[in-house]
């Protein structure tokens, strides 16, 4: 997979599947990232997509899943900071899938 | 703590900082450029020899000897890298790179 | 003792590897262990078997791998590596290409961790 | 050793960032080892000082910004932040001038927290 076509646009991607260019990201360019991971955005997985890209936007990284979880939790209530809920969101990893559809770079994922 | 000290004192101020930091009796490795600030009759003398009064400080021999460095500050120790990882062993090193 | 040994500079432009090699030489003949050699920056380059090296002069990447064979964990940050062009296709014999956690580790399990660098 | 208590690592900073890449390399580096349930501190001593100056935007170098990622270091487990006082004072700042809450301590408090770690890695 190299590129995404979303209402006429063509958007990059890198051999993950992953944006090659972070500014080409929209609603529109999310769901059909979205689609290439076969989740059906609901707005619980809204939530997680947004809450990423306004921790990305302020601290220039994205969280690690320790990290993320702590965070989901004190920002939507107790139920949601785990790592169950957000694998249940999304089966592949929270890291790699909604960081993707997030539009953020791939995590490195050194740990 | 063992302060390891890399670069020539002409050029950084990695061994002004080191100096500085440096608890009393710490001891000081010099090694690659380090060992340039063992040269005797340089503007940094005064220096190393008020350094020498509260530190033990060691200059690794194959360096000394591929700069030809062949006289040094008196009380600073030649030492081979057998003697540097004995200094490891007694204590916890820092690079100041 | 246990010695872990971080490299962040590469070959031939500074003598960090070189000092690192002596110091590791110097460890093992007094009986003491090397947990791991761990590449990061541009110490990574240290790792690539493309190296060509004229015979009057040492060769750093098989001196590596050398002591690799001998049993000492030669680790290669993947993050670094991958910015640097090092994969596991140019990668020496004896190393390998792992996350940075394993620095942390070698920092976990070392009695004295020693840096050589720029 | 006692496997079970956790060792103390510091990270002691001392270069710029931007003019070569140790700073954000070495920060990588933090982050990772936040994870590893380990005391974990991080000091900023001469040049790394302006690896926290607020006001910094690489965007005309086409580099990445990571002050901003100082930020994070306390949430991922870095518990101490200590900067040296006298680095800032060479460099014209002072605590208002850096993006990150720290603790800025004088060369003989950091003379005793470094002597009392286990392993000090220099970025």
């Amino acid at each position: 997979m190299s590129s995404l076509d979303v209402s006429g646009k063509t958007i990059e991607l890198d051999e993950d599947g992953f944006l090659k260019n972070m500014d080409d990201w929209d609603k529109e360019v999310a769901l059909a990232l979205a689609k290439t991971e076969n989740v059906d955005m609901t707005e619980a997985h809204w939530e997680v997509v947004n809450f990423l890209r306004d921790y990305y936007q302020e601290y220039k990284i994205a969280p690690m899943i320790r990290i993320l979880t702590k965070a989901i939790g004190k920002a939507f209530g107790k139920e949601k900071g785990n790592t169950k809920y957000l694998y249940e969101l999304y089966p592949a990893g929270p890291a790699k899938q909604a960081c993707k559809i997030a539009g953020l770079p791939k995590p490195t994922g050194c740990v | 703590m063992l302060h390891i000290v890399n670069k020539s004192p002409f050029k950084f101020r990695n061994l002004d900082s080191c100096l500085r930091i440096a608890k009393d009796d710490d001891p000081i490795m010099l090694i690659e450029d380090g060992v340039y600030a063992a040269l005797p009759g340089t503007t940094l003398d005064r220096m190393m020899k008020e350094a020498l009064k509260t530190h033990s400080v060691f200059a690794i021999q194959a360096d000394l000897k591929a700069r030809g460095v062949d006289r040094i500050i008196e009380g600073i120790q030649v030492c081979d890298y057998s003697c540097f990882v004995t200094l490891v062993e007694k204590h916890v090193p820092y690079s100041w790179l | 003792m246990k010695f872990g040994i971080l490299i962040q500079e590469g070959p031939y432009n500074h003598q960090a590897s070189d000092s690192a090699y002596n110091f590791i030489l110097a460890s093992l003949a007094k009986g003491h262990e090397i947990s791991g050699v761990f590449f990061y920056n541009d110490g990574v380059i240290n790792t690539t078997k493309l190296m060509d090296i004229p015979a009057d002069d040492r060769n750093i990447s098989k001196r590596w791998s050398d002591l690799g064979a001998k049993g000492v964990q030669l680790i290669v940050c993947v993050a670094a590596a991958k910015r640097r062009g090092i994969s596991q296709n140019v990668l020496i014999e004896n190393a390998r290409i792992d996350g940075l956690g394993q620095l942390s580790e070698l920092c976990i399990e070392s009695d004295r961790l020693v840096t050589f660098g720029d | 050793m006692e496997e079970t208590k956790p060792r103390k690592i510091m990270f002691v900073n001392r270069k710029a960032p931007h003019g070569s890449i140790y700073a954000y390399e070495g920060l990588e580096v933090i982050l990772i080892f936040g994870a590893y349930d380990q005391e974990i501190s991080a000091v900023f001593l001469d040049d790394a000082v302006l690896s926290l100056k607020k006001g910094q935007d690489t965007t005309e170098l086409g580099t990445k910004g990571f002050s901003a990622t100082f930020r994070v270091l306390e949430s991922y487990g870095v518990e101490k932040r200590y900067v040296d006082k006298e680095s800032l004072a060479q460099r014209g700042l002072t605590e208002d001038d850096l993006v990150v809450d720290v603790e800025i301590v004088d060369a003989a408090a950091l003379r005793k927290v470094m002597g009392e770690q286990d392993v000090l890695l220099p970025f």
